[in-house]
């Protein structure tokens, strides 16, 4: 019911909620506008001086105005305590358990997206501020640790099963950053100091949306929404959904690649 | 027309114009330290280890200090009750000790300040002395515009006394106001950096 | 009673002209303690500076609407360091954005709407001889200059204005360059003046209002200043102090709101860390949502005055309004963090500042549907005043609306940060308040110059303003709905879900462009009228509150004989009356 | 009378007759004195190291009490008009907003309460 609105596509399974309370909040304001804003005008043409020279000291007697304000109110108080405080307790507390879920943690800086999945032991390799290096090691992962053996780390690439929640951990290496990503109706500030994990469960493949949609280069994009310096215009990072089976294979690749000793080293 | 009500109370108020001015302007003193107290707060709770004051500030000259602002408020509400029973001379010895008094205060905060500079604590060394330096420096400067003001009162500001009585008792009442404010963020101070 | 203005003007002089006299130039029009040369000091210097702001964001919008192509003819003078080429860097345009903000906010309307129209008129309209502390006016008007010139002059330091935006989040703000020191010093000054005007206003409106004028009787626009006058003592010292310590953390290399570990390209910040990044926002919403009061109750004020004298009928719902507008004031200090939704906020308080969030838009209904109704019944006069009056009502509805999908976090997810937020604000503050402040120019204007504002380049104005204001904001609702962040300098051009969006920019832009037109015959009008303009009796409009009782311009000292009130401020049309208006000051 | 300042329609402060003021400046003693004790006493009970939570409400009540004496007797406020009272109930009531609702908020936040530094545990010392 949102596309008269121009939302972008929705791919996400709490967003359908998220749109509808967008869609009829706005019929609500429509009505209000259209309602208000046709008594004004009709006044404004009513009541001019050359067709109503003499005013009327007292006005209106009618109490509608009392019973219009009061349903306002009562429609905002519906909205609220109907949608809205439910529809947030379910985005911050209902988190999928950890085994159901996969969770990936994405780490801003200026100005790029650090994504690192803990691999098949589930748990995230040790990071040392000591080890990070701009080009080579961006979130100074310690791949002696053994839990980082199976670590897969990427750049502003973030790929997701299709129909499997997600816990993204989002935290930030030096200002604050904002992780949107519009189609999944998600938003979230990256702040120093803090992680803080979202959850979501993406419902449609990159593959499916681009027949969709029809255009064969369509990508999700990762939107930095908030101000965090020069390239904040572009701080852009790509999400694929995948199918279960494609993710893995993925996966197990990336593992293999980056869990090569490094010649380098 | 001149203004009305700065001297003489408007009947339906019961106050004259400097008084609602001073204490409004009290109020927004008030929020000024309040947003620092809430910020001390924050980083406290907020940080895994937090010093007791007393540990690394020296609490007897602060409690020396705590004792020397009490009595200088005293003075000065004894400058303002000697104006009231219309004793001049009295007005001055007790508006002189106020001074002297923020001047003593000033100054055990000089070898207080100069003490941790010494030792290298500076602002940037740690949450504790950033909040430290930043309340009790705010506060400084109160106790300074304040002996500024009294000093005037004390000196040049005085003449006033001898055309308009009633109206420079005001406004000895009026910056006592704002003096045993400063006092007042001060007894507040005092525990949370230093003792606690 | 004839004329209780000419009488009052006699006596003044004969009571005045004996010291007054000898003020020399500098006394009289530059370090004056009259407040209403301080009001009209207040009021150019707002208005400048409304230009300057908007010449910043022209600036901005070509950016926006043809990315990454040079200005032709002006791109040259900005030079190479923020446009090479003519091409603009992305720290111009977040130079600009930043400054575009603070100044439109503090060093604009605050200004204009507070500092000069408060000023003018409040004093007049109360009956006052003048402000409770004149010398206080004066040195508030002062700080309010050397804040101007601070913010100004961070334009010409080393790498620039500040460039973190108006919120000035930190760390970034932190770790900014120089010109965000300048404009944490302006902040300063400019917040003192704001709270010496606060104090003066309040004790003004309390002390010195006209025997008979009862809380009850004073015009709605006296309200408005007194509810924002509160706002400003009450909300502006907590930024003040976060102010300070953001200075602390430049300059004295603390951590207040520096956690531990930040790295910045790699290197490690020498912080002692610890501290709480989301304290800022808390200190600088907790001021910046009462303003966005501040720069909309005054505007609501004099709309309220000119409703009722141009309908020619009292105000309907005169005390709810009144009870509307204070509880407003007192609600908009607990929901502040409706701005902060995406920090992480747990249920409960997400919940607390929602629930308040919807409260307070209540009020706000309240007081529109009273001046919306209060039309029903008059004898309406189109004249300019009128027309801008009468546009801040949709306009104003629009930009009020739409802050309640924003209000509700979860709608906010996808609409916050995005160009939604600048069109919900901007039509609040653009065609709202700024509407109402031009419509309070040209009421108010016989009254400070004895002259009249032309009313034919005032309606070229006023139509070629409205329509352009709609063209400006209406597509960025579609383009914020589209998902696009704000603060991007190419508009976003990098992302393809914006591209469908792009065109809709050159359409905003050619708007502001167009309507930069529309202001010159509005710049022309306001200064070739003191001179020029029609001359104005003292009651012009035909009004009833007191400041017209005074002659125009009124003296120093405004009346000779102490005004009283004898009835409510907008008896008009009162059935048995022999004119259409009672004013307050006739016994 | 007349060697006393009696301000014109000056109903409150009760008319500051000699004897009042008399009795007046008897009370400053008396707060001095007990503004004293109760310095006194803060930095005793600081002496006696107790459990932080303890030690914050003594201290902070013991604060409070000496603020409300200087508020009260020093600067009026027990004979205050009703005017300047209510700013100052306002005042409060957002200063305790202030205090509490950014703490409440940090508290509920739903971040990891204790976030590991990003990247190393102790960086910095
Ligand atoms: C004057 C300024 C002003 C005003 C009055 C308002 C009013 C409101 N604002 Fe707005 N707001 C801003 C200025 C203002 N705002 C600014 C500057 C920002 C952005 C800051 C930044 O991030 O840089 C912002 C941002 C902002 C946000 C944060 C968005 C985000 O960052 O994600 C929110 C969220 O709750 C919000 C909500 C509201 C609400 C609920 C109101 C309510 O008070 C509105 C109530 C009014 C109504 C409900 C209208 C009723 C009228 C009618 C029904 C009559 C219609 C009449 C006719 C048709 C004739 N605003
Ligand atoms: C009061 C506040 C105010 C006002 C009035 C305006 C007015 C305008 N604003 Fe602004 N704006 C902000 C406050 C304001 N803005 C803020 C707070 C931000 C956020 C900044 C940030 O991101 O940090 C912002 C951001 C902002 C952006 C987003 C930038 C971005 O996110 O990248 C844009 C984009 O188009 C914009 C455009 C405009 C336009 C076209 C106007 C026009 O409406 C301007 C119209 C101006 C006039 C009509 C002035 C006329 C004056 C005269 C004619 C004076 C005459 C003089 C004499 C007689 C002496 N503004
Ligand atoms: Cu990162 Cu904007
Ligand atoms: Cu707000």
């Amino acid at each position: 019911m949102t596309e008269w609105l121009g939302l972008p596509p929705l791919a996400a399974a709490h967003g359908g909620q998220i749109d509808s309370l967008i869609g009829w909040i706005h019929v609500f304001m429509f009505i209000l506008f259209i309602g208000w804003g046709g008594f004004f005008l009709y006044c404004l043409v009513r009541f001019r001086k050359s067709r109503n020279p003499v005013a009327d000291y007292v006005g209106v007697t009618s109490p509608a105005s009392k019973y219009s304000e009061i349903a306002v109110a009562v429609i905002e108080g519906v909205l609220l305590v109907g949608f809205a405080i439910p529809l947030w307790a379910a985005r911050v507390e209902g988190m999928p358990s950890a085994s159901e879920a996969l969770t990936v943690q994405v780490t801003a800086e200026q100005f790029a997206w650090n994504v690192h999945y803990p691999g098949p032991d589930g748990v995230f390799g040790r990071t040392d501020i000591k080890l990070l290096d701009l080009q080579t090691n961006p979130l100074g992962l310690d791949r002696d640790d053994p839990a980082a053996k199976d670590d897969v780390t990427t750049l502003n690439q973030l790929y997701l099963p299709v129909n499997r929640p997600v816990i993204v951990r989002l935290r930030s290496k030096d200002v604050i950053h904002s992780f949107g990503v519009p189609e999944f109706r998600v938003k979230q500030d990256a702040i120093p100091g803090l992680t803080i994990p979202i959850h979501f469960i993406p419902n449609v493949t990159t593959a499916e949306m681009r027949t969709r949609l029809g255009k064969p280069e369509f990508q999700y994009e990762i939107a930095c929404a908030q101000l965090c310096g020069l390239g904040h215009a572009r701080m852009r990072g790509f999400v694929t959904v995948q199918t279960a089976e494609e993710f893995q294979k993925w996966l197990e690749e990336q593992i293999a690649e980056q869990s090569a000793p490094d010649p380098f080293r | 027309m001149d203004i009305p009500y700065t001297v003489e109370v408007r009947r339906d108020t019961g106050l004259n114009n400097g008084k609602i001015g001073i204490w409004l302007f009290l109020a927004s003193e008030v929020m000024l330290f309040g947003a620092l107290f809430a910020s001390y707060i924050l980083i406290r709770t907020g940080s895994p280890s937090w010093p007791r004051g007393d540990t690394v500030l020296d609490y007897r000259l602060a409690t020396f200090n705590t004792i020397v602002l009490i009595a200088s408020s005293v003075t000065m509400v004894m400058a303002w009750a000697s104006l009231m029973r219309r004793r001049f001379g009295t007005f001055r010895i007790y508006m002189a000790a106020t001074v002297l008094l923020g001047g003593v205060f000033l100054v055990v905060k000089y070898f207080e300040y100069s003490h941790h500079l010494h030792l290298g604590e500076y602002p940037s060394h740690s949450n504790f002395f950033a909040i430290y330096y930043t309340l009790t420096g705010l506060h400084m400067l109160h106790v300074l515009g304040g002996m500024v003001v009294n000093a005037y009162f004390w000196g040049p500001g005085a003449k006033l006394w001898n055309t308009n009585p009633v109206w420079f008792t005001n406004r000895v009442e009026h910056s006592g106001l704002f003096w045993h404010f400063v006092d007042l963020v001060w007894i507040f101070l005092f525990p949370t950096l230093y003792l606690l | 009673m004839s004329h209780p203005g000419t009488v009052a003007a006699g006596a003044a002089h004969r009571a005045h002209e004996a010291h007054h006299e000898e003020l020399g130039f500098w006394r009289k029009y530059v370090f004056s303690t009259d407040h209403k040369v301080i009001g009209i000091q207040y009021a150019v210097t707002g208005l400048l500076f409304l230009l300057f702001g908007f010449v910043l964001m022209m600036l901005m919008r070509w950016n926006l609407a043809y990315p990454g192509v040079p200005l032709p003819l002006i791109g040259g003078l900005f030079g190479e360091a923020r446009m090479p080429g003519g091409t603009m860097l992305p720290e111009f345009y977040n130079e600009l954005g930043a400054m575009h903000g603070t100044i439109m906010v503090f060093l604009g309307v605050v200004p204009l709407a507070v500092g000069g129209f408060g000023n003018f008129v409040l004093p007049l309209q109360i009956g006052a001889p003048d402000m409770a502390f004149p010398k206080i006016n004066m040195a508030s008007y002062w700080c309010l200059f050397l804040g101007g010139i601070t913010m100004l002059g961070s334009f010409f330091v080393p790498g620039g204005a500040a460039q973190s935006g108006w919120t000035s989040y930190t760390p970034l703000a932190v770790i900014a360059g120089s010109g965000q020191t300048w404009w944490l010093v302006g902040m300063i000054f400019l917040i003192t003046s704001s709270l010496l005007g606060a104090v003066n206003f309040l004790t003004t409106t309390i002390q010195l209002r006209a025997k008979g004028l009862t809380f009850m009787r004073l015009p709605f626009f006296v309200w408005a200043q007194f509810v924002t006058s509160f706002l400003l003592l009450l909300a502006f010292p907590p930024l003040e102090a976060a102010g300070v310590m953001q200075l602390m953390d430049r300059v004295a290399g603390t951590s207040f709101f520096m956690p531990s570990g930040l790295v910045v390209s790699g290197q490690v910040l020498a912080n002692a860390g610890g501290g709480n990044t989301v304290l800022w926002q808390h200190l600088f919403w907790f001021l910046a949502h009462p303003e966005v009061y501040v720069l909309i109750l005054p505007a609501m004020g004099i709309v309220a005055e000119i409703i009722a004298n141009n309908t020619r009928k009292p105000l309907w719902g005169y005390r709810s309004m009144v009870y509307s507008i204070v509880f407003l004031g007192f609600v908009s200090f607990i929901v502040w963090a409706h701005h902060m939704f995406m920090t992480g906020m747990g249920t409960a308080m997400a919940a607390f500042f929602q629930t308040t969030t919807m409260i307070i838009s209540i009020p706000s209904v309240v007081i529109l549907t009273a001046l919306v109704v209060s039309l029903w019944g008059g004898s309406i006069r189109f004249n300019t005043p009128m027309l801008f009056a009468i546009s801040f009502l949709p306009m104003f509805g629009i930009g009020g609306l739409t802050g309640l999908p924003l209000g509700l976090n979860i709608s906010d997810i996808p609409l916050h940060d995005t160009y939604y937020v600048i069109a919900h604000f901007h039509y609040v503050v653009a065609p709202g308040t700024i509407f109402a402040l031009f419509a309070g120019i040209y009421y108010w204007y016989p009254k400070a110059t004895g002259r009249r504002m032309n009313e034919t380049l005032g309606k070229v104005h006023w139509f070629g303003s409205l329509v352009c204001m709609n063209v400006v904001f209406m597509p960025m609702f579609l383009v914020g709905l589209a998902g696009v962040s704000r603060r991007l300098f190419d508009a976003g051009s990098a992302y393809d879900f914006a591209q469908g969006t792009m065109h809709w920019n050159s359409v905003s832009s050619w708007g502001a462009w167009i309507m930069a037109l529309f202001q010159i015959p509005f710049i022309f009008n306001f200064f070739w009228s003191i001179r020029n303009g029609e001359k104005a009796e003292d009651n012009v409009w035909q009004a009833t509150t007191i400041e017209w009782s005074a002659p125009s311009p009124p003296p120093h000292g405004n009346f000779a004989v102490a005004p009283q009130a004898h009835r409510g401020p907008y008896e008009y049309s009162v059935p048995g009356a022999n004119k259409d208006f009672t004013p307050q000051f006739e016994a | 009378m007349s060697d006393h300042l009696a301000t014109t329609d000056h109903d409150d402060h009760a008319g500051h007759d000699p004897a009042d003021i008399d009795r007046h400046v008897r009370v400053y003693i008396m707060v001095f004195v007990a503004l004293m004790v109760l310095t006194v006493i803060t930095v005793a009970v600081s002496r006696l190291h107790l459990s932080v939570p303890a030690a914050v409400s003594v201290a902070l009540l013991v604060a409070t009490v000496k603020g409300g004496l200087v508020a009260c007797y020093f600067m009026h406020l027990i004979s205050e008009k009703k005017l300047i009272l209510a700013v100052l109930a306002l005042t409060a009531a957002f200063f305790v907003v202030l205090l509490a609702l950014p703490s409440l908020t940090h508290s509920n936040g739903f971040w990891i309460p204790q976030a590991e530094p990003a990247h190393s545990d102790d960086a910095h010392k």
